[in-house]
């Protein structure tokens, strides 16, 4: 099919499934709406577009469930560039999902600043659409177009509070290193087609297998895309822009860029590495060990040194970011793939919840004291006890305490980091099991603030939460908790998502 | 629970009773009565003493009950026949195989033990009714008292080590709660906590013996006798078998000797006995005649077998037990002539005779020595009493010799006479109690063999006749002083201050509740000792008949049944051969020996009249001696007038002839007594108790350090660090996030250049 | 061949010339200007290896709108007409070892798998037709989705850039 | 024609554009630098699409081409924005976020 | 091993009612302080009436086996499954933690610590009391963790918002500690897992298979258990979260952490890590021995050199549980059994000290040692309560205490088959030393404290003379359950004995009994 063809003068129009693309085409529908809408209504009606863009993603969440639900297992278009399988599904369903809270988070938000809201909404819902297309790609073109197609919008987003230096500092700085790292990975995908002469993973995947012996440019090749990703699920050293930029960027847009556009990297990681290079294992998981045995640290120390309360959860990102990766160390080993997968997937779900709560409370703290210092949370518990619990609850999970959320993510990585068997499974478990225990260094400074230090200033007023928020923190502190309880839930999403065509299980 | 009944009854059928079948009931009563006490004593008309005499009463009938029973029992057997004892068991609890049990062991020497303790017991609860009377805390004592006692019968009937255990320990609870009773003095408190952890140091011992014994024995019991290897019973037995391991049993017997040691005050762990004399005098009196330091001879006593074994007894050149007990008898007697404090005296004396007891077990005398707890109960219960009772009708609480007594013979004429008498019976005077038993402890260790130690029980019992005569003189004859002589100018000793109504009657004779039990207990000083009266022949030797235990216990070999299985143990070189068995030459073939056999003494007047005259000497130079200095040194306090009226000589003379009691004090005394004596003291006091207390101290200080220094610095430090170290790591790492886009695009190219220079160079 | 290679090589040593220029000369005006050169290189380069649609497309985007907006982002953020001294940071040092490193390894990599492979002599030029099919047969989601992406830019850059 | 002379000369470039965006604090300049190497790739892609015989190389190149152009406008917004703001265009004053 | 399945549902109730209660007090406002007590306590009794229906319908004959078992699918994806059941050894410690939370809510009422919230407070002791308890019934590793770790925040919290002056570090150091070891301990749990043919993380199925392992393996595998359980324990090196946690903490929290908390670490060497890795244990015990008896004369010393009350007595319990790690250590199941005496021991008399030390501070506003003296005279009942707990816990035979040590010290003479005795008789003796420390620290302390004369002068700035009242009704129906069992089972060792020993063979058997 690929090979050059002559005499194939005759176009074939490509069959196009359209139950297979509908949510992309009703999120693409409602992006454009948005658009439009902007341009007509008055401003005293814009909380429409906050309603529309909601039910734009509650409305691509249905296609997406019936999808999961209809009998084929695995919609295939053009020539299996796009690839509609459970793992893409759940994916999916993530990314909607965390885009709905990521509008609850910012319908409040955005009504205080000068935004532009209609374009705010619209590059929101574009970003998404490419995390959506990003979930589906078995293409060296289709992701790189994808993952520009996710990034463009997010670099102006991050730069989205016009008067703010910082907010404009983030957006050039996430900007410049995301056009580097792309440059590095498109670098690689030459390579890598031109090793493979195919922009086809499985085909990638195949030649790879068939040469069985790696060449010097498959590790370039390798390297060079993974270090695309690395930038893109910052991981150490490719991280430095993340701290900047989360801290910079609106706080809304900043828990979208530390969930969906991370797990967007982390897609597009594992469906390269599942069924692009799954058999140059001996190229990558090095390569991928010591990013996470980085990420994880380093992520950590710097954490324990903030004291901004977002970035400081920026550099608690990162260092999650390092547990994600760890299973994905050892993905390539016989019986690892189909747990490091499971892994890397539920890890992302509970993230998910976890740290959009995280941000939620974020909101609505700064929504009072108007501060980004984690000392501005002093006493929270004693005049706002729902959310200084929820947020001690949200900490918890991110620290792997039992029973919540995210000790369940962790307990699956270490498991399947264990189940390698391997020497350097073991190791990576133990530097991830001292990093969890540092990161309760940070995690429990911020609980410290809020359960026993005094109220700065001994400003009790209340805390007024939107409703939106309220919304938002009953869904994610709603999910952490049963992840947490009954991670048999979450497990089994993440058991679901199967990549079709992947080659290490 | 009695395995072997059914056997020994073909021999003849033993009697038993019900006093000696429910002897655990004696312990069992005064503890019900401590817990009684505790709880309502307060609100009983005489806030719970009562409970506590009674207890006590109870108890003693029961002992006599048993002791009579026992004695029937000795008597239904043959001449021969080893009389069994009277052991109920019950399982206490299990656990991994280990069965921990709980239980009595009736035989000779619980029995004379048991009736001895209850005996005193009570009548020092009789006497504290009067002498603590009104005291803040008088419930308090009576409880501490009761379970004290019920601690030491429950030690003394005990069938296993740990039940052994328990009431050593108990005791050794409540000699804390009794010497430290008056605890508001920090002197008090301290002693309380010396004497508790001395003796807890001891304890260790005690904690590895038992553990070793078990282990060592318990297969062979098991086997064997059917019993566990705490069974005191199992270990007598296994010590004599010939199974043991010689390096193991005498390890075990070292270790449980320095319980012993810890326990009875002896050489070197002596020192808490003086200081314990900061309790009331009926404690001291209780502690220091038939319980507390008892408990350590009882041990030996108890499992002699295994330091029969263990330590070589009857071996040539002495062994361990001989060389403390010895030493003992020495320095503490040498101690108790510097004393000024009466009760501290007697506390050194108390330690002297232990030493004899410890001389006799170790020597292989252990009649004598059994028998010398029993007749030193009597008398020195006495003596304390008689010494509390001066403290509480005369001296205003004193117990000071030479400041506040003197010359109380005639305003104490029942405190005297049983002075006296105890005095003579401590003395080993014919035919007062001491001299049938020490006399006896120091003839058979002559007759072992062992001349050396014989000859230091007779320095010991010359120094013992003196101390003693120097303390009688110094109380009750001379002239009254201080106290005794009316004067109440000076602090109180013991400022439990309902007393101070006493001070204005001046020196007078006790009440009833003080000198009855003063009386009886000097009649029994006086008469107790005919129970073993060797001098007159075998019939008088009933002690030895009814507790000493026959070497031997005859097995039929038809027997079979029981848990124990197999009873059929050879014993090793029974009768054969050249060398001696432990069992004695008429062990038979077949058999369990749970005694050794013992040789005694043929009694002979000429060594006798030797130790008596020996005890005269020192009587009659030691009265002397105190004539000479205490009396004349006190009259230059007297006054002039008084000093020419008693001597009727001129001034000068006086005055020169202080000259002479000065070359007299000065240069005789100070010469040739005192450094001996004053040495020993010295040693006593910097020495050993310096070393007890710079052990304390240094482990103090050790202990600051290594708090100071190891736990907060390294251990805690390495902690802390790591944080630090974590932090530190940050704070490198920082610099890296510098804010610059083109530093973080270095970063990022960088490391993907360096990370695709490495894989490419590994991958081709 | 002789005569493509004599032309790659005149273009190569042009464009990298031309390239050594833009990330060193002190004038933004002229490093724009060296780039226009590197570009129109890369064009050339890209018909010698059959691809004249691509270096067509490349002339017209690249050379005709990216230097125009390049130019007039020059213009609008007032940077002189001339030479400046600061247009390098700090870490020029370490620039230079990175991409000695980056290069180094590339070159490894390329010599060992490459070796001497010489391209096919009697490449066909690709038609501009069979690029289009490709585009409108199974690269046609990306297509879609670069509309977007392009819109998206437009709309989000129009945004940053208004005043208000 | 060998293989790696278009393959070198696309590494050089690449190089050197990577130099480009170290050196440079001009965000003009950086973007210029980032062209360099988005060149180097598409040379790369073009030579391995003759080399293979494939298209699949052309439609890549085209559409890095458009996207670079996308990517120049919003580079290009975003700098416009800094410079409001800042009245400079060196990224070296933006690191007011550090640490 | 076959199981009791009856009444199953007993465990679950028992275990998660106290999260019932802490629903209900959330609902409860937050003004009606007595209401939430009522609650609490309501709820704490309930739980323990749930607690003393399991021990009456537990079949004691059969305290080997594991009875009310329940096992439900619970995350099946990795083979997890929520199986609990209680045997001989579970059984009591399950019970005391029920016993113990319930006193502590009884002391409670009348001494919610400053600064107050009485709502959050509450919540958290019965939080707490979940964990405790389903750790103690949990038969299956992951869940074992889950709970394990289940009762850190709570516990974090008490000691950081109710603490004394240090707290905040206190509790980060406690959380940091633990969470270090259990980090380690899931690594080695997940190993394991593994290792036995990735079949079932339940324990029964993991004692039948973990023998199989390599011995080189299992020693690793018990190195990370080493460490988790270790560190709760505390053993020395990993003791000194403990001093500050307990220092710091408020004296229920003290109390909940010395009575059932410490046991968690010790109930898991015994439960998990000895029946799975014999082999490993083999080759640690002399290790772990020696590292007990480091612990008892190491915080025999740290005792010695204390100038805190309280501080003292947590060091005393390093030197404590000294004890029942030295009889884990010696892996026979007379040494075991020991230790497990000697847990519930050192709850009830530990945490009985630490009741005192709470009281202490109330009435004097101070625990230096220095500053004390005279309690006999001021407050003569709790001078004496104290007493008597000093003695329980200096191992007075008669009282609690003694069965933990004394057979602790005896097993050490004869280890498990394969370990070195010379080694462990050594063991034996140091311990031994180790009760004579014991008695002079607890000694010492009572004296400086108990005897003498008030020390009213030294501290008159708190003008506290009315404080110094005796025991109150409050303190008095919390403390009496504790003092009678101390003394009950020093009396009667066999009520624990007979129900920990089947259970303890049949743990054991991989040594030989």
């Amino acid at each position: 099919m690929q090979t050059l063809n002559i005499f194939a003068a005759q176009w074939v129009a490509p069959t196009i499934d359209y139950f297979g693309l509908a949510p992309e085409l009703v999120l693409a529908g409602g992006l454009c709406l948005v658009l439009m809408l902007d341009l007509f209504i008055d401003e005293r009606k814009k909380w429409m577009l906050t309603a529309i863009s909601s039910f734009t993603l509650l409305a691509a969440m249905v296609p997406v469930l019936m999808l999961a639900l209809s009998e084929t297992e695995v919609r295939t278009m053009f020539d299996g560039r796009y690839v509609v399988d459970n793992f893409s599904l759940v994916m999916k369903a993530v990314f909607l999902l965390a885009g709905y809270v990521v509008v609850l988070l910012s319908s409040s938000h955005i009504e205080q600043g000068e935004y532009w809201r209609g374009e705010y909404w619209f590059l929101l819902l574009t970003s998404l659409l490419g995390m959506l297309m990003m979930a589906s790609s078995r293409d060296l073109v289709s992701i790189f177009v994808a993952l520009e197609f996710l990034s463009i919008p997010a670099y102006m987003l991050a730069a989205w509070r016009k008067r703010d230096p910082k907010s404009n500092e983030a957006g050039v700085k996430y900007f410049l290193l995301g056009v580097f790292a792309s440059a590095v990975m498109l670098y690689g995908m030459s390579l890598m087609y031109g090793v493979a002469n195919s922009t086809l993973l499985t085909e990638i995947g195949a030649k790879f297998t068939a040469t069985g012996e790696f060449s010097a440019v498959h590790a370039l090749a390798v390297v060079f895309v993974v270090v695309g990703f690395a930038f893109k699920v910052s991981a150490v050293p490719f991280h430095t822009w993340a701290p900047d930029t989360y801290e910079g960027a609106p706080t809304p847009v900043t828990a979208f860029l530390s969930v969906a556009s991370k797990a967007a990297g982390f897609v597009a990681l594992v469906v390269l590495l599942y069924t692009a290079f799954p058999l140059a294992q001996d190229i990558w998981q090095p390569f991928i060990w010591v990013l996470s045995a980085l990420t994880m640290t380093i992520g950590n120390v710097l954490a324990l040194k903030q004291n901004n309360i977002v970035r400081m959860i920026a550099y608690s990102s990162i260092s999650q970011g390092g547990f994600v990766l760890m299973p994905l160390a050892v993905a390539g080993l016989a019986g690892s793939g189909t747990t490091a997968l499971r892994s890397v997937v539920l890890y992302m779900i509970v993230y998910a919840a976890t740290n959009l709560g995280v941000f939620a409370i974020i909101l609505a703290v700064s929504n009072k004291t108007r501060s980004g210092e984690i000392s501005s949370y002093g006493g929270l518990f004693s005049y706002a006890p729902t959310l200084g619990v929820l947020m001690t609850l949200f900490l918890a999970s991110l620290a792997g305490i039992p029973p919540l959320g995210g000790w369940i993510a962790k307990f699956v990585a270490f498991q399947s980091l264990i189940q390698s068997q391997s020497t350097w499974g073991y190791a990576l478990a133990v530097v991830g099991a001292v990093n969890s225990v540092v990161a309760f260094g940070y995690y429990g400074n911020v609980m410290r603030e809020i359960w026993m230090r005094p109220v700065p200033d001994n400003d009790t007023t209340l805390i007024s939460v939107p409703g939106s928020l309220k919304l938002a923190l009953v869904i994610t502190a709603g999910a952490t908790l049963v992840f947490g309880i009954l991670p048999g839930v979450g497990l089994h999403f993440a058991d679901l998502a199967e990549i079709a065509g992947a080659i290490i299980r | 629970m009695n395995l072997l009944a059914a056997e020994t009854e073909v021999l003849a059928p033993l009697a038993s009773g019900w006093f000696l079948e429910n002897a655990w009931l004696i312990p069992v009563i005064p503890a019900i009565a401590f817990a009684l006490i505790i709880l309502i004593g307060k609100r009983l008309p005489m806030k719970g003493s009562e409970l506590g005499v009674a207890s006590m009463l109870a108890s003693l009938v029961l002992s006599a009950g048993a002791a009579y029973q026992w004695i029937q029992r000795v008597n239904s057997a043959t001449e021969e026949q080893f009389v069994e004892p009277v052991i109920r068991s019950w399982s206490w609890w299990r656990s991994g195989g280990f069965d921990f049990g709980i239980g009595q062991h009736i035989d000779g020497l619980s029995v004379v033990v048991l009736f001895v303790v209850a005996f005193i017991s009570t009548l020092v609860q009789i006497y504290s009714l009067e002498y603590l009377r009104g005291d803040r805390r008088y419930t308090h004592f009576f409880a501490a008292l009761t379970l004290f006692s019920g601690g030491m019968l429950a030690m003394v009937l005990a069938d296993n080590m740990i039940l052994f255990l328990l009431g050593w320990e108990v005791m050794g609870l409540c000699s804390f709660m009794l010497i430290g009773h008056w605890w508001e003095e920090d002197a008090n408190s301290r002693a309380a906590l010396k004497a508790f952890f001395t003796v807890r140091t001891g304890d260790v011992g005690l904690l590895v013996g038992i553990s070793m014994l078990y282990f060592a024995a318990n297969d062979w019991t098991q086997e064997n006798l059917g019993l566990s290897g705490f069974s005191i019973r199992g270990i007598s037995a296994w010590a004599l078998s010939g199974e043991p391991n010689s390096t193991v049993i005498m390890v075990a017997a070292i270790a449980l000797f320095i319980a012993s040691i810890g326990k009875s005050g002896q050489f070197p762990l002596h020192t808490w006995l003086p200081d314990a004399m900061a309790g009331p005098t009926p404690v001291s009196s209780l502690l220091h005649s038939s319980t507390m330091v008892v408990a350590g001879v009882f041990l030996v006593a108890r499992l002699y077998p295994v330091f029969f074994v263990g330590l070589d007894i009857l071996g040539s050149g002495g062994n361990l037990i001989m060389f403390i007990g010895a030493i003992t008898i020495v320095i503490s007697a040498a101690l108790a002539f510097v004393q000024n404090d009466i009760k501290r005296v007697l506390a050194y004396s108390t330690v002297s005779q232990l030493g004899y007891m410890m001389l006799g077990l170790g020597a292989g005398a252990w009649l004598p020595a059994v028998f010398h707890i029993f007749t030193h109960a009597f008398f020195k219960a006495c003596l304390f009493l008689g010494a509390g009772s001066i403290s509480h009708s005369a001296s205003h609480h004193s117990f000071d010799m030479k400041r506040d007594m003197g010359g109380l013979r005639k305003v104490m004429p029942i405190t005297f006479t049983t002075w006296i008498i105890s005095t003579l019976a401590l003395c080993g005077v014919f035919p007062f109690s001491g001299f049938f038993s020490k006399d006896e402890i120091i003839d058979n260790v002559g007759n072992n063999g062992y001349n050396t130690f014989m000859i230091v029980g007779l320095v010991g019992a010359f120094m013992t006749a003196a101390y003693m005569t120097r303390a009688t003189y110094l109380t009750f004859f001379g002239e009254p002083r201080g106290a005794s002589a009316g004067h109440s100018s000076h602090e109180s000793h013991d400022d439990h201050a309902s007393h101070d109504d006493h001070s204005s009657h001046g020196p007078h004779e006790s009440g009833l509740l003080i000198t009855a039990p003063l009386m009886i207990l000097s009649v029994l000083a006086l008469g107790s000792g005919l129970l073993n009266a060797t001098p007159f022949g075998e019939s008088w030797e009933r002690m030895k008949l009814w507790v000493e235990p026959r070497a031997v216990e005859v097995v039929d070999s038809t027997y079979s049944g029981g848990p124990g299985e197999s009873l059929i143990v050879n014993v090793p070189s029974a009768g054969e051969g050249s060398s001696k068995s432990v069992c004695g030459t008429s062990t038979p073939e077949i058999g369990v020996c749970y005694a050794p056999k013992l040789e005694h003494a043929k009694f002979k007047w000429s060594k006798a009249m030797l130790s008596m005259a020996i005890v005269f000497l020192g009587m009659v130079v030691s009265w002397i001696l105190s004539m000479l200095l205490f009396t004349k040194r006190d009259a230059r306090l007297v006054g002039l007038t008084q000093r020419v009226k008693i001597l009727g000589v001129g001034h000068r003379f006086l005055v020169n002839k202080y000259y002479l009691d000065d070359l007299y004090e000065k240069v005789i005394v100070r010469s040739v007594a005192y450094p001996i004596s004053s040495a020993a003291y010295w040693f006593n006091q910097n020495v050993l108790d310096g070393i007890l207390h710079s052990i304390s101290n240094l482990t103090r200080k050790f202990s600051g350090w290594v708090y100071k220094n190891i736990d907060q610095r390294v251990v805690d430090g390495t902690v802390n660090n790591s944080a630090t170290f974590t932090k530190s790591v940050g704070t490198a790492a920082q610099p890296t996030q510098s804010g610059k886009v083109s530093q973080y695009g270095a970063l990022l190219f960088s490391a993907a250049a360096v990370a695709a220079l490495v894989l490419v160079i590994i991958n081709t | 061949m002789i005569a493509q290679n004599i032309g790659f090589w005149i273009i190569a040593v042009l464009m990298v010339v031309s390239a050594l220029r833009v990330v060193t000369t002190n004038n933004v005006v002229h490093a724009a200007l060296w780039l226009v050169v590197v570009l129109a290189g890369a064009a050339g380069q890209y018909i010698l290896l059959a691809a004249e649609f691509v270096a067509i497309t490349q002339v017209l985007v690249y050379i005709g709108a990216v230097m125009v907006l390049f130019l007039f982002g020059t213009m609008l953020t007032r940077a002189r007409i001339g030479a400046e001294s600061d247009l390098n940071n700090s870490y020029k040092k370490l620039g230079i070892p990175v991409a000695l490193v980056m290069l180094v390894a590339m070159g490894l990599a390329l010599t060992r798998s490459f070796g001497d492979e010489k391209l096919p002599e009697s490449a066909k030029v690709v038609s501009t037709q069979e690029v289009s099919d490709q585009i409108f047969g199974p690269y046609l989601l990306p297509f879609w989705a670069l509309s977007f992406v392009l819109l998206a830019a437009v709309v989000g850059a129009i945004v940053l850039a208004r005043k208000d | 024609m060998f293989v790696n002379q278009f393959l070198f000369l696309a590494a050089v470039l690449f190089c050197i554009g990577v130099y480009g965006v170290i050196a440079r604090k001009n965000a003009v300049l950086m973007l210029m630098s980032i062209e360099l190497i988005l060149n180097s790739v598409n040379i790369n892609l073009l030579t391995f699409a003759m080399r293979n015989g494939s298209t699949d190389g052309h439609v890549f190149a085209l559409y890095i081409i458009a996207v670079a152009a996308a990517e120049v406008g919003v580079g290009l917004g975003l700098v416009l924005l800094v410079y409001r703001n800042k009245k400079t265009i060196s990224v070296d004053e933006l690191s007011e976020m550090r640490g | 091993m076959n199981m009791l399945q009856e009444n199953n549902w007993l465990l679950s109730v028992g275990t998660f009612l106290p999260l019932l209660g802490v629903v209900v007090l959330l609902l409860t406002p937050k003004a009606s302080d007595q209401m939430v007590k009522l609650v609490a306590l309501v709820t704490s009794i309930a739980t323990l009436a749930v607690g003393v229906y399991t021990a009456f319908k537990f079949d004691f004959d059969q305290a080997e086996k594991l009875q009310f078992v329940a096992d439900a699918n619970w995350i099946s994806v990795i083979k997890s499954s929520y199986l609990i059941g209680v045997d001989g050894i579970s059984l009591p410690l399950y019970l005391l933690s029920m016993v113990i939370t319930l006193l502590v809510v009884i002391y409670s009422l009348d001494h919610v610590p400053s600064p107050g919230k009485p709502k959050a407070f509450f919540s958290l002791l019965l939080v707490l009391q979940t964990g405790m308890a389903g750790t103690f019934i949990a038969q299956d590793l992951i869940l074992f963790f889950v709970f394990f770790e289940l009762v850190l925040l709570p516990m974090f919290f008490l000691i950081g918002v109710w603490g004394g002056e240090q707290r905040q570090y206190a509790s980060i150091k406690f959380f940091l500690y633990t969470m270090f070891g259990s980090a380690l301990m899931l690594v080695a749990f997940l190993a394991l897992f593994f290792k036995t043919g990735a079949e079932s993380f339940s324990i029964p199925y993991l004692i039948e298979n973990g023998g199989s392992i390599a011995k080189n393996i299992q020693i690793w595998i018990f190195a990370g258990m080493f460490v988790g359980f270790a560190v709760k324990v505390p053993m020395f090196p990993f003791h000194t979260w403990l001093p500050d946690a307990h220092t710091q903490a408020p004296t229920q929290g003290s109390v909940i952490l010395a009575a059932i908390l410490l046991k968690l670490g010790t109930y898991g060497f015994v439960r998990i890590a000895l029946p799975i890795l014999p082999d490993a244990a083999r080759e640690w015990a002399p290790y772990i021995g020696g590292l007990a008896v480091i612990g008892i004369i190491y915080g025999a010393l740290g005792c010695l050199a204390q100038t805190d009350m309280k501080r003292l007595i947590a060091f005393s319990s390093v030197a404590h549980m000294g004890f029942v790690m030295l009889g884990i250590s010696t892996l026979t199941s007379f040494g075991v059994n020991a230790a497990m005496f000697g847990m519930v021991a050192h709850g009830l008399i530990t945490g009985m000290l630490f009741f005192i030390a709470g009281s202490v501070k109330e009435r004097y506003h101070t625990l230096e040692i220095s500053k004390l003296g005279g309690m006999l005279t001021s407050m003569p009942r709790l001078g004496w309560i104290f007493g008597f707990c000093s003695m329980a816990s200096l191992g007075l035979p008669g009282l609690a205490g003694f069965w933990g040590e004394f057979p602790a010290i005896l097993s050490a003479y004869n280890p498990a088959e394969g370990l070195n005795e010379t080694v462990f008789r050594v063991f034996m003796v140091i311990a031994a030393l180790g009760t004579v420390l014991a008695a002079a620290y607890l000694l010492w302390m009572f004296q400086r404290i108990a005897f003498g004369t008030a020390k009213n002068s030294s501290s008159h700035d708190h003008a506290h003379s009315d404080d110094l009242h005796d025991v109150t009704t409050f303190e008095w129906i919390a403390w009496t359950p504790m003092l009678l069992g101390i003394l009950v089972l020093g009396i009667l060792p066999n009520l624990l004995f007979s129900v920990f020993d089947p259970a303890v063979k049949i743990t054991l058997s991989a040594f030989g009994g």
